[in-house]
């Protein structure tokens, strides 16, 4: 009975509102009634250009979506110069999110990676756990999501204009040093994930990290997102410290889109 | 107690399930995973003479509510040379691990399987049967002639066992498999994707990077055993002892046991790890086994092909 | 407001959804439900000369929830001397009326489609392609040069239409339709079933009485928007200018809107009856308005093809 | 998600018992888990050698189902002489069944019909209405469900071997004319449910009556069971009086196997 709805390759949706972040990050609004969780992804598609992973940046009991794009090439540029009205794509909800456990949680984001972690920020605050999110930014303009209400942030910055002058892992390592933790949440430059995981697993502290590799299907059929056996569109994004410690090709090599070894 | 085991390609499969071609196997850790979970053997994703990125995005998606997949990936691969380090680790799993691979002509395909046999395959696949991409693939494996020229150079390239993968896009799967066995191919394997096309009304543009692409998934499964029936009808009538792979839709043991009861030697699984994941080996395994034991048959081999046999 | 109406056959049709051969048109009575419920055009059960039982049963059967149809039904009709009284009793619906009829040479499809030109039909349809029957259908509808040579005899014998209807268990669906209009035919019809057979391993048989039989319904509607697809871009490379009308899996305005924007002109409506009953064909004829109201299509054949100007 | 769970034609059930009713009908029970309701009918398949449309005869919550054959040709021969143990195949259950309207109810049942017809009896005397069921049968040992808990039965035979002697419909006309009935529901011969027809709407009483017609699909997709536009196994089998009385087929034609039509 189902079918006899009619078969759909994705959902377009109208873009309802259009949000600048910083000078080359947007956030673009929808509806898209789904079960969306925590840490989860949608792929979306530029009608005739292509269709690129994005982690979900809002989601409201109402349908409300967002999806916030650092315009790093052809299509993410796209994305960012779109207009509230013109239609885009939405497959998904996909991939396992995040588990939310923890009660003192440390969240260690970077450049778009805040996209995703910014929602687990919030779930966590909502229901009522001590967050601090640290984030890490290149300079004052690259910084985003830099205030959220109810949650204690800090910021660090390559330059130093703005907070902590310095890596994010560096400025983590100091609030771990200062207060207890039972959790640390990242996403971010894998480099930096792998740092912190280094960090996590030398202090015992719980952690997971929201990954991204080069994604095709989305679903989990096509290999394209491997890593050491695993699918990070399905496995993940969101991965333990304990998976992660036994993949060696985590924060050094990825694949690129004909499957081959490249360094990260 | 049931007996799963086959005896296809190099050591004794412990049950007839592989790995299908170009869902989750285009790293060896991944090929590793299905046999950590219960495949018999694997078989890799096609790879052709250069790395290849593929058609651009989308390239994949589910149509229905687990209705079948379209995709259009493109053939997307490292290229024979880099795929070596694949090849070895899927090795590392103890199954046969059969070579997929795809080329122009007769001498692209020699020289493909020749590389997979250095590295180790147990068997190679030729992928003569991809509906989405130009040149290669059922471009070239619809004509029971040319599939016979290419089996043949390959054949006579190299000693292990040679498997033609045929589309079902046409009228006459059955001569294309008379012609790749005849050609001095082991055995066929059936079905690849059948040609489909999704368009997005609003957008009024196919949704596929590449616009055309292959439905796979349950949706197909009535397609290929009936392929499958066909071949080894065909095969039994010239009395040709040929193994027959079955692909194409299954999602169960109760599809798995059609496949082989039309005249399937062995499986192949693919689409259904979309929703079931790499367990779908263990299940299906017991599936089988629970089935044999329930109506009393001892092996594979005494379920294959009795459908065929069905008075009419 | 939108304008459904599309000019394809004898009187202007309301709307572009027909009633496709062989699902609810054995009997004029059947054939005015539909109209009753919105069709604006039906097409008969496929005739031939005598009465024909068909296969026994199983004949037909849904498989999956909804996923499609398989039938063997064998062309059962009661052949085209007493068909007269359905086709009169059709005609009284007041819309066009399109007769299928099925033969095994240009000789015996002249004749059937003169008498349904006596009957009144508006058009005939030329069933080129059930893949179930001996000697008939896809057996002789697979082949272009073939398929010219009955098309041909046809439009010489006859002042109404031809359509030729296809199969798309081919490499070549283009080449077939081409070939059809370049011999005469008004246009062709897109698809028939997909040949699929389904095995009961408890019993060890094909379920279908005649074995083999046709996959219809959802499963198929991505190969049947490819096929259109590939026809009209042959068509719009060769200049020819001929109708297509897409058949196969449609559920829904949006499965319809697929096949328009692929490139048909009008459309066929079959096994989705089975869930939604003859009720189907007003409800996607008012999701076809909704969807040109909302988008700013004002005509049908506004939307017809626009899938192709896709840049690549 | 649900076709992964495999693709059938058919549900293959095993036969648990045989129960024989008269010389030549016999009960097959089964269990099938499905959500039949009174009235409705299988398909069912002697693999490898035909599939016939079968009223279900028994409906039981834990998913016993039963039919009841009468051996009139090859395929119900066949189902006739099957044993516990054997395997049919199972489609359905199709159709709409009985109404289950009226509180003072009248059935009146011929030959195999009855199988159909005494379900809605029983239902009828579950939920507490007075029901009257009218047997005809050609003679005493052709009666079929003679004696049933809790119902009032009538029986006539054609050759006075038990009950009244003559049709059944004559039968039935005596008890309307000593009682006050507001519902007829009939199942059997086609001439002697037109006749009920014609009873009925002289008395205005509600009607409905459960057609057999040559089935092929059962799914109303064919047209093999057409009478008037309607489709017996989709529209049926049950119908009620309104739509028969615009049907001038009904109780005169049907079609043959290959769609012609032929007197009844
Ligand atoms: C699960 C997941 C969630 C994501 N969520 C977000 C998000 O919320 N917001 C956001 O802005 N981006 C997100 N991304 C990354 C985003 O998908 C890529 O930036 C995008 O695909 C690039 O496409 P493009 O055509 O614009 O750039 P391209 O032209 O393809 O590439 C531009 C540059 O980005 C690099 N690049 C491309 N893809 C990736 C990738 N997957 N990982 C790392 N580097 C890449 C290229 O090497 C190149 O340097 C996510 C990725 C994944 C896998
Ligand atoms: C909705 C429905 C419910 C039914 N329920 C029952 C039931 O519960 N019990 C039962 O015994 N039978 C039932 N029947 C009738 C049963 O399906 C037929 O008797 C059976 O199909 C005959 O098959 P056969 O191969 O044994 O006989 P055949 O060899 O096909 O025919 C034997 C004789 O029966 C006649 N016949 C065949 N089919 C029909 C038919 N559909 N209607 C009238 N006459 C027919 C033939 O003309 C011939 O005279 C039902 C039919 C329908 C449509
Ligand atoms: C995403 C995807 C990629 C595929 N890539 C290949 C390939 O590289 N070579 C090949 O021979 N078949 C390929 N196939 C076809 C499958 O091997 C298989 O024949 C087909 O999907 C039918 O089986 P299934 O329904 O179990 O998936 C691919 C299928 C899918 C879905
Ligand atoms: C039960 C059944 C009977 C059919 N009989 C005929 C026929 O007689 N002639 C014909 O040309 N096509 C016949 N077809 C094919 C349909 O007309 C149609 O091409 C096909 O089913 C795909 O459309 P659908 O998915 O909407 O059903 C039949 C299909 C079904 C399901
Ligand atoms: S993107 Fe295809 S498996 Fe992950
Ligand atoms: S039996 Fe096919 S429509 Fe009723």
């Amino acid at each position: 009975m189902k079918h006899s709805e009619g078969l759909k390759g994705t959902d377009i949706v109208e873009i309802e509102k259009v949000q600048r972040e910083t000078h080359d990050t947007v956030s673009l609004y929808f509806t898209h009634h789904d079960d969306a969780k925590t840490g989860q992804f949608y792929m979306v598609w530029i009608p005739g250009l292509d269709e690129v992973p994005m982690s979900i940046s809002a989601i409201e009991e109402d349908g409300r979506r967002s999806v916030t794009v650092k315009d790093v090439g052809e299509a993410t540029h796209a994305l960012c110069t779109m207009k509230a009205g013109e239609q885009i794509g939405i497959r998904g909800p996909f991939g396992k999110g995040y588990t939310l456990v923890g009660k003192r949680v440390l969240l260690v984001g970077g450049g778009s990676g805040m996209a995703s972690l910014i929602v687990a920020a919030r779930e966590y605050a909502r229901v009522g756990k001590d967050v601090t999110l640290c984030i890490g930014a290149r300079t004052k303009e690259d910084l985003l999501f830099g205030e959220q209400a109810g949650i204690k942030v800090e910021v660090s910055t390559d330059d130093g204009s703005a907070g902590f002058h310095g890596f994010v892992t560096d400025l983590a390592e100091r609030l771990l040093n200062e207060d207890d933790y039972d959790m640390i949440v990242t996403c971010g430059p894998e480099i930096m994930m792998k740092k912190m995981l280094d960090i996590a697993s030398a202090r015992e502290i719980k952690y997971e990290a929201s990954l991204e590799r080069l994604m095709k299907c989305g679903i989990g059929v096509c290999d394209a997102c491997a890593i050491g056996g695993y699918r990070v569109c399905k496995g993940g994004p969101v991965f333990p410290d304990t998976i992660l410690l036994k993949i060696d090709e985590f924060g050094e090599r990825r694949r690129d889109a004909a499957g081959r070894v490249v360094k990260l | 107690m049931s007996d799963l085991s086959v005896n296809i390609v190099g050591p004794r499969m412990k049950n007839p399930l592989m790995l299908a071609s170009g869902i989750l196997d285009e790293t060896g850790e991944s090929m590793l995973m299905a046999v950590k979970k219960g495949a018999g053997a694997v078989v890799t994703k096609s790879v052709g003479l250069e790395a290849n990125e593929g058609h651009r995005n989308p390239t994949a998606f589910e149509i229905g509510d687990g209705l079948g997949l379209l995709n259009a990936m493109g053939l997307p691969n490292p290229g024979i040379n880099d795929y070596e380090r694949e090849v070895k680790i899927a090795l590392t799993g103890g199954v046969p691990v059969i070579g997929s691979v795809f080329g122009r002509d007769g001498k692209d395909f020699s020289y493909l399987a020749g590389k997979m046999e250095d590295y180790g395959a147990s068997a190679v696949e030729l992928n003569l049967s991809c509906p989405h991409a130009k040149g290669v693939g059922m471009d070239i494996g619809a004509d029971p002639e040319e599939v016979g020229i290419i089996v043949s150079a390959v054949s006579s390239a190299v000693s292990i066992p040679v498997f033609a993968k045929l589309t079902p896009n046409v009228p006459n799967i059955a001569d294309i498999a008379l012609s790749a066995v005849k050609a001095g191919a082991e055995g066929v394997v059936a079905i690849n994707t059948l040609k489909g096309m999704i368009i997005s009304p609003e957008t009024g543009l196919p949704v596929l990077g590449n616009r055309l692409g292959g439905l796979s998934g349950p949706a197909i499964l009535p397609v290929g055993v009936r392929s499958v029936f066909e071949i080894k009808q065909r095969f039994m009538k010239e009395e040709v002892n040929a193994v027959i792979i079955g692909v194409g839709g299954i999602s169960s043991a109760h599809d798995a046991l059609q496949y082989i009861m039309a005249g399937a030697d062995a499986l192949q699984i693919g689409s259904v790890m979309r929703w079931k994941g790499a367990a779908v080996f263990g299940e299906i395994a017991s599936g089988i086994s629970d089935f044999m034991d329930r109506e009393g048959y001892s092996t594979i081999k005494d379920m294959v092909g009795i459908a065929q046999e069905a008075k009419k």
